[in-house]
């Protein structure tokens, strides 16, 4: 890989003296979800076209039903057919979309990618959550927090999220495995099931998770779907977070009840809307005519500044001037003290 | 009759449908007590003018009075509740339902009551019907009975008979007669589609004969002799086909062409015969003795328990439908909607569905399938208006000479006819014949089965009959009367 | 009348007719969308549904039906992935065997169909579960992540799904090569023929001596193969093996049978229709989101033009609502 | 013989059986599978499919099919969760949701009956448009955060038994009822098993056809209610793909897909199964990568061993009858 060269005679010293070439209403962006309807996404959504309207650039929030590379490459290649200068893709696979991103760049179309990566190759600018390290620690730590002595606990435990074949929550479980293995010997996982992101058959399966594995000490969920669904599975069968830890993934206005009724103490999320206002900026930012290297910082308004770093902290083998990652600020654990701060 | 109080009167009714103009202004009347008997040949529009009066059909143009008030047959509920009903050519069950509720449905009155006039009306009339199975399991004899029953119970003051005895026995039929007759007494006013003259003077008040969508002749039956009505519906003046051909009658009794030992199988047993080239083998009996499921179990479509079947000295058993048509024998089923035509496909389709392995390899020989089907169209003189009519839009009797092409155009040596003018009309019945007697001088071995004694006396060489599954009697030429018949057929 | 009739024999020259206008009204509204590399392009996303539809006119003329195709896509996919990276088989090797299973699936597909005598939606609805389950596990034994899937398949391969020829998308020629056969197997061969007669009466055809219930049994595999073909350009075209390729494609693929004028019943139908009519959905999807509508809406564009399209095509029939209004008209003015 | 002859007929009882063989042997490899806990999920998890069942066992019988109803589900249950949500009375909601259904039944039936659209074409058709108008109505969003007291009804527990469980029992038994007893209640069968003939017999196709589409909107707006009060928040993806549960449900029951023949207690046994089917796995701790292909067997296995039990006994009762015709000859000479 090469050597990161800092001088750069476009942007000259601290990059905070960002020169947007081009007009704002000149800007059209295309805001990708892995699907719409979910909660999660259509919160990112919110944050983007709010710092949209703030910019005043264009930002069509696009995407289908569901959650597949197919259906994705089509959403990004109407979008380079359509003349859009760029797109902030949250990407169902990490190399599936890489043909249509090519092309995309190609046709000029700047990349962003945001919650979810593709190979760095393909794209500007990640906006990550965090790497799946730090949220399959962030997931077990969320149960380590209500046991007392996790290190030599002997817990049972159980994952219930979406799908066998969806990516990052299985990039999150297998961290979180690994992370188990080594920290946290003691503890037992019973079964891994899914819930299809399917509310009904979550409850259903969430049930009966609870009525197979009596002795399960801890369910960890992390699908906006699974999560409010176990929750409620625990409610129905009169369960509260004294009998069964339960936590996970999911927007705080979907578990507002179940926090404050006691069915569960913690769970977490990063703040969605920020994300997506920070995918839709950078975006955004690019096509205006803007370059970077690693090492810049970019202003990005109600949010702040932030820093590009290189790939190599999401664990990337890929390393050029071009390509980095932004990091967003904070990931939040909600409970019954912060729950009401929030509402996406 | 002209005191007597007018029913239904049809006036100047047209109908086509797409370009085929079916009825021409058609005028009728049906009055109390009448029995009007209508006869004509197949696709003469019997069956649309009597769809028309119950609603089932629109009309083009025309009216319909009813006790002499002008009526729009919208649709049948509208026939239903002036009293008329239908009895269609084509029973209509519902298969998955019993017999009872078949004949109940769609009444407005208590189910047991109506259970109870079912089972009182059944036992004056004989017949022997079981009110319990599914309309699936029974054979079309029996389906017709069950329509004829919905008929009788809904009490209608005009009933319309569409060919109901074609597929009955001849008690069956005595004793329909007699209450048809009954319901004369009543009052009720009847229609009533046959093929069979016989039947028009047995029955009928009336006569009229429709052509081509026209009334030709409209009387009293006393005004008439069979010979007029043959003549009035045979305009071409068909020659008597089997004086024609009395003299190549001797069949060559050389070579056996299929021979059938002691075969057993599931409604039928321990059956033998031979058929010889040049032969017509007729095999008699009545409806429900076991020759429909013999001649299935031969072509390769049913279970064979026992016993053998041989082709040229080759035993064919256990072989495949498709073998069995290429080494030789072909079958004309029973069935002709269910099991003989596609009625979506035109002709074409129709004639070379049983050859395409023959006329082509692998890519579809368009030349060579046309010059086939216009050989039969041309021989049969069957009446279409090009080779891409579909089968659906052509008459009964057309439908059957475009499958008896498909199954010749195979080349057997032996052929299985299975009630071959069943529901087809005198003119071409004669055709048909005429098919077979020319089959038979070129050398076809043929089984001919019918329940038509009247068929298989004027065609057989030899007769065997069936009866209760077994062949009970074989008969010589000489021997082959009706009364023989008749009598052995009945199991005597 | 006539004029009406002629219309609705020729069924596909109408729908050449709204392709013109649909290419047309699009273009009027973003002239980006004339561009003929865009058209052509939009070829690689439809396809995947044309291929399918192709071969499922064939099981539909039968009077069948089959809603298992998408998760054959997925399998083919992770079956050719993984004898490829796990088992490091030639590539075109595990292509092949990927189109076996295709067929395979088809195949049991139609052994239920036609020797069974399960009715084909149910039996398909089972072996969609069935297919899709096995890809599951055949992911769960390899020890594969499923977060990561099988990817950094060599450039030969890839050519499958990018290549071009003369300018032409390969996968424009991938849909023409398998308009041809298609077309060529149904209209021109006994073997289509035998299709037609098992659809219009499955009886009758026996006892003309064709053998339905393998020409039930070809159709499905027929399918099978259409599908793992479309698993296999996916593959390529996304340069991604994974078992969620085709979950969604069963709605679009009986769309483009249907819209093509292949009738659900059974009996009837032609490739060139459903080759229209995948364009047309094809550059419907396109043109929709060209309009700047979100795509998750194109779904009512689609539903609409299906349900007035069939609803046009039927009402053209005989005794239904335009002869019914013209005999009301012709009544009246008589 | 003949015994088991009739309860092969009676399709309620093989799938009734099955459904108990199901419990039993499951119950046998863990126990708790048979424990009131774990029967109420399952037969609270079935409510849902029940009513999906129900309706499209009105639609099945004349020979049609509505794969729109999980589209019908999931705007029904949109609509009423966010009028309920944003405060309007419960009672309003819940009927404004239900007329939506009445609605989309309707111009499905009015498609199906008087345009003549092919059933599957026109639902399908329906389901695209009414998924999409759903997305419209909520935004994209989720309704979330329902009252409690809306979602407590569907905990509620009658001497045991879930309260929308025995509201799906009675509406089954009210349907059960009509379809046997009732003046037009034979009428939806009739048009499945023979149009022609049942034009002809003066039963009024196209009114019972718009009706049977009608009903299953009508169950389907149902189901989407009590979806909204059981799962307390509603997805954008509500009801997706649910319409092939419910069709699995009827053929699993013995509800024909050709018309004519099925009962809605055998559909509704059906609704069970599949339910059933999804907790059942989990109880044997099977690792859940298994559980589609385990599915897709049983459901295979079902309907296989059903057709061929069937064509058995079809075949059997013909060769019977087929053989007393011809051997009666014997003692008659
Ligand atoms: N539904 C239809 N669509 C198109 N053509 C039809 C239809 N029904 C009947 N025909 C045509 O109308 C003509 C009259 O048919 P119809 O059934 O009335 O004859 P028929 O006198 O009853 O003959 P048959 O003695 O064979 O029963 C035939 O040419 C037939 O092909
Ligand atoms: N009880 C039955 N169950 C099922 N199919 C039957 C039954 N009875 C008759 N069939 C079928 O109906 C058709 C007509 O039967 P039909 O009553 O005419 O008797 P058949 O045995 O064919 O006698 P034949 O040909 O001597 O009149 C045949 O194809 C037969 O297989
Ligand atoms: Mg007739
Ligand atoms: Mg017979």
């Amino acid at each position: 890989a090469k050597d990161t060269e800092p001088a750069n005679t476009e942007t000259q010293g601290a990059a905070d003296t960002t020169k947007v070439e081009k007009k704002a209403e000149d800007v059209s962006v295309v805001f990708i979800p892995k699907l719409t309807g979910n909660m999660f996404f259509e919160s990112a959504n919110v944050g983007a076209q709010a710092i949209a309207k703030e910019v005043g650039f264009e930002c069509k929030y696009d995407g289908t039903t569901n959650a597949t590379v197919a259906d994705q490459v089509q959403v990004i290649n109407s979008a380079v057919n359509q003349g859009y200068s760029a797109i902030a893709v949250s990407s169902n696979s990490p190399d599936g979309l890489n043909e249509a991103l090519k092309s995309a760049a190609d046709a000029g179309t700047k990349v962003v990618t945001w919650d979810s990566d593709v190979n760095p190759e393909y794209r500007s600018i990640m906006v990550s959550q965090g790497t799946p390290d730090q949220l399959g620690r962030m997931l077990v730590d969320m149960v380590a927090d209500q046991v007392e002595d996790a290190k030599n606990a002997e817990i049972d435990f159980a994952f219930f999220y979406s799908s066998p074949t969806v990516t990052d929550q299985n990039s999150w479980v297998e961290a979180a495995k690994k992370y188990i293995a080594s920290d946290f010997p003691k503890w037992n996982l019973v079964t891994t099931e899914y819930g299809e992101s399917d509310a009904q058959k979550s409850i259903q399966v969430g049930e009966s998770i609870l009525n197979t594995y009596k002795e399960v000490d801890a369910i960890i969920c992390p699908d906006s779907t699974a999560l409010p669904g176990m929750a409620q599975a625990a409610k129905n069968l009169g369960k509260n977070a004294d009998d069964v830890i339960i936590t996970g993934f999911a927007t705080p206005s979907s578990m507002r009840d179940f926090v404050k009724d006691g069915t569960l103490k913690r769970f977490g999320l990063w703040d969605c809307e920020v994300q997506g206002a920070m995918g839709a900026y950078i975006a955004y930012w690019l096509a205006a005519g803007n370059d970077f290297v690693v090492g810049d910082q970019i202003d990005i308004p109600t949010v702040g500044k932030v820093e590009i770093m290189p790939n190599s902290v999401l664990g990337h083998k890929y390393v050029a001037d071009d390509s980095g990652i932004v990091l967003m600020p904070e990931r939040t654990i909600f409970d019954i003290n912060n729950i009401d701060d929030f509402n996406f | 009759m002209s005191e007597k109080k007018s029913l239904i009167r049809l006036n100047e009714i047209y109908k086509s449908f797409a370009d085929n103009e079916v009825l021409k202004g058609t005028s009728l009347e049906l009055s109390e007590g009448e029995i009007v008997a209508i006869i004509g040949g197949n696709g003469a529009g019997k069956s649309t003018l009597m769809k028309i009066i119950m609603g089932i059909y629109p009309l083009d143009r025309g009216e319909i009075y009813i006790e002499d008030k002008k009526i729009n047959m919208s649709s049948p509920s509208v026939a239903l509740e002036k009293g008329i009903y239908l009895v269609p050519q084509e029973p209509l069950l519902f298969p998955n339902m019993t017999v009872e509720e078949n004949v109940v449905i769609g009444f407005n009155q208590n189910k047991s009551e109506l259970g109870e006039k079912l089972r009182n009306l059944i036992k004056q009339l004989g017949w022997n019907i079981s009110l319990s199975r599914k309309a699936a399991t029974l054979s079309i004899a029996e389906q017709q009975l069950v329509e004829i029953l919905r008929g009788l119970l809904r009490e209608a003051r005009i009933l319309i008979l569409d060919e109901p005895t074609s597929t009955l026995t001849f008690n069956e039929i005595q004793s329909f007669f007699k209450l048809m007759k009954d319901l004369q007494a009543k009052g009720i006013g009847m229609f009533y589609i046959t093929h069979r003259l016989t039947e028009v003077f047995e029955i009928a008040t009336d006569v009229v004969i429709l052509r081509d969508g026209e009334i030709t002749i409209n009387g009293p039956v006393s005004d008439f002799t069979k010979e007029m009505l043959i003549k009035g519906l045979m305009p071409d003046s068909v020659e008597n086909v089997k004086e024609d051909l009395e003299n190549d009658l001797v069949g060559n009794k050389e070579d056996l062409v299929l021979k059938v030992d002691s075969l057993s199988g599931y409604g039928f047993h321990d059956i033998s015969f031979s058929v010889y080239e040049g032969e017509i083998l007729g095999l008699a009996g009545v409806v429900g003795s076991g020759r429909t499921e013999l001649a299935e179990a031969i072509f390769g479509m049913g279970e064979i328990t026992g016993g053998d079947v041989l082709l040229d000295g080759k035993s064919i058993k256990g072989y495949k439908t498709k073998e069995i048509i290429d080494l030789g024998l072909n079958y004309v089923p029973e069935d002709r909607h269910l099991n003989g035509i596609f009625s979506m496909a035109d002709v074409r389709l129709n004639t070379t569905s049983a050859i395409l392995s023959r006329i082509s390899k692998v890519f579809i020989n368009h030349r060579k399938e046309k010059e086939i089907t216009q050989k039969y169209i041309d021989d049969f003189r069957i009446k279409v208006t090009g080779q891409d009519q579909s089968l659906k839009s052509l008459s009964g009797g057309n439908q059957q000479k475009v499958v008896i092409g498909r199954i010749l155009s195979s080349n057997p040596k032996v052929i299985i006819l299975d009630e071959p003018t069943r529901g087809i009309d005198a003119g071409a019945r004669g055709d048909v014949y005429k098919i077979i007697y020319q089959l038979k001088k070129l050398g076809l071995a043929i089984l001919l089965i019918s329940s038509d004694f009247e068929e298989i006396y004027e065609l057989s060489d030899r007769a065997e009959v069936m009866y209760h599954g077994t062949n009970h009697v074989a008969l010589s030429k000489e021997e082959i009367t009706m009364d023989i018949l008749t009598l052995a057929a009945f199991g005597a | 009348m006539k004029k009406w009739k002629a219309f609705k024999g020729k069924w596909e020259l109408s729908l050449v007719l709204f392709l013109i206008i649909e290419i047309i009204m699009f273009g009027l509204i973003n002239p980006r969308f004339l561009k003929i590399k865009v058209l052509m392009n939009s070829a690689n996303d439809f396809v995947t549904v044309a291929i399918i539809a192709l071969f499922m006119t064939l099981v539909i003329i039968t009077g069948g039906i089959d809603i298992s195709m998408g998760s054959v896509v997925g399998l083919s996919s992770v079956v050719m992935g993984l004898l490829w990276q796990e088992l490091g088989f030639n590539i075109w090797f595990a292509l092949s065997i990927a189109i076996i299973v295709g067929a395979l699936c088809g195949a049991f597909n139609g052994f239920l169909v036609g020797y069974v005598g399960v009715q084909a939606m149910v039996a398909t609805l089972g072996t969609s579960f069935l297919y899709a389950g096995i890809s599951l596990v055949i992911i769960g034994f390899s020890g594969i992540s499923p977060a990561e899937g099988i990817t950094g398949f060599p450039d030969s391969f890839r050519a499958l799904g990018h290549g071009k020829l003369f300018g032409v998308p390969s996968s424009l020629i991938i849909f023409g090569l398998l308009i041809i056969i298609a077309y060529i197997l149904l209209h021109k061969t006994t073997y289509g023929r035998r299709v037609y007669l098992t659809g219009i009466n499955k009886e009758a055809a026996e006892f003309s001596g064709i053998k339905t219930k393998l020409v039930i049994l070809s159709t499905h595999m027929l399918v099978g193969i259409g599908a793992a073909i479309s698993g296999m350009y996916i593959t390529s075209y996304l340069s991604s093996s994974r078992a969620d390729h085709g979950a969604t494609l069963t709605l679009s693929v009986i769309t483009a049978v249907v819209l093509g004028g292949t009738a659900i019943t059974g009996g009837e139908g032609s490739i060139v229709g459903t080759a229209l009519a995948s364009v047309i959905i094809g550059l419907m999807t396109l043109g929709l989101q060209m309009t700047g509508l979100s795509t998750q809406f194109v779904g009512i564009g689609i539903g609409l033009l299906l349900v007035i399209s069939v609803a046009i095509k039927s009402s053209l029939g005989e005794g239904n609502l335009f002869s019914n209004i013209k005999r009301k008209i012709k009544s009246n003015n008589g | 013989m003949t015994i088991i002859k009739r309860i092969f007929e009676k399709r309620e009882i093989t799938a009734l059986a099955f459904l108990i063989i199901l419990f039993l042997g499951v119950g046998l490899r863990n126990p708790d599978f048979m424990n009131t806990q774990s029967i109420s999920t399952v037969l609270k998890g079935s409510v849902l499919y029940i009513f999906l069942a129900v309706g499209m066992t009105f639609v099945l019988l004349t020979g049609g099919i509505d794969v729109s109803v999980g589209a019908t589900l999931g705007i029904s249950a949109a609509i009423s969760a966010s009028m309920i949500r944003d405060g309007s009375s419960v009672v309003l909601s819940i009927l404004l949701a239900i007329a939506i259904g009445l609605i989309i039944g309707l111009i499905n039936g009015i498609g199906v009956a008087i345009i003549k659209v092919p059933a599957i074409i026109m639902t399908l058709g329906v389901l695209g448009i009414t998924r999409g108008t759903m997305i419209v109505y909520t935004n994209g969003k989720w309704v979330e955060n329902l009252p409690d007291s809306f979602k407590v009804a569907s905990q509620a527990n009658l001497g045991g038994l879930n309260f929308y469980f025995i509201l799906a029992v009675i509406i089954v038994a009210l349907v059960q009822l009509y379809f046997s007893r009732g003046k037009t209640g034979r009428f939806f069968a009739a048009i499945g098993d023979n149009v022609e003939g049942s034009i002809l017999v003066g039963i009024p196709v196209k009114k019972i056809t718009v009706i049977a589409y009608v009903a299953s909107g009508f169950c389907a707006s149902v189901a989407g209610v009590i979806f909204a009060s059981q799962v307390g928040f509603v997805t954008s993806n509500t009801g997706l793909d649910i319409e092939m549960v419910a069709i699995a449900a009827c053929v699993l029951g013995g509800v024909s897909l050709s018309g004519g023949i099925g009962s809605v207690i055998g559909a509704s046994i059906g609704a069970i199964i599949m339910t059933a089917i999804n907790s059942a796995l989990i109880f044997l701790k099977v690792p859940s990568f298994w559980n589609k292909s385990i599915q897709g067997s049983l459901l295979i296995l079902i309907v296989v061993s059903d057709v061929l039990i069937h064509k058995y006994f079809q075949d059997k009762a013909r060769k019977q009858r087929l053989s007393a015709r011809s051997s009666f000859v014997g003692g008659d000479k």
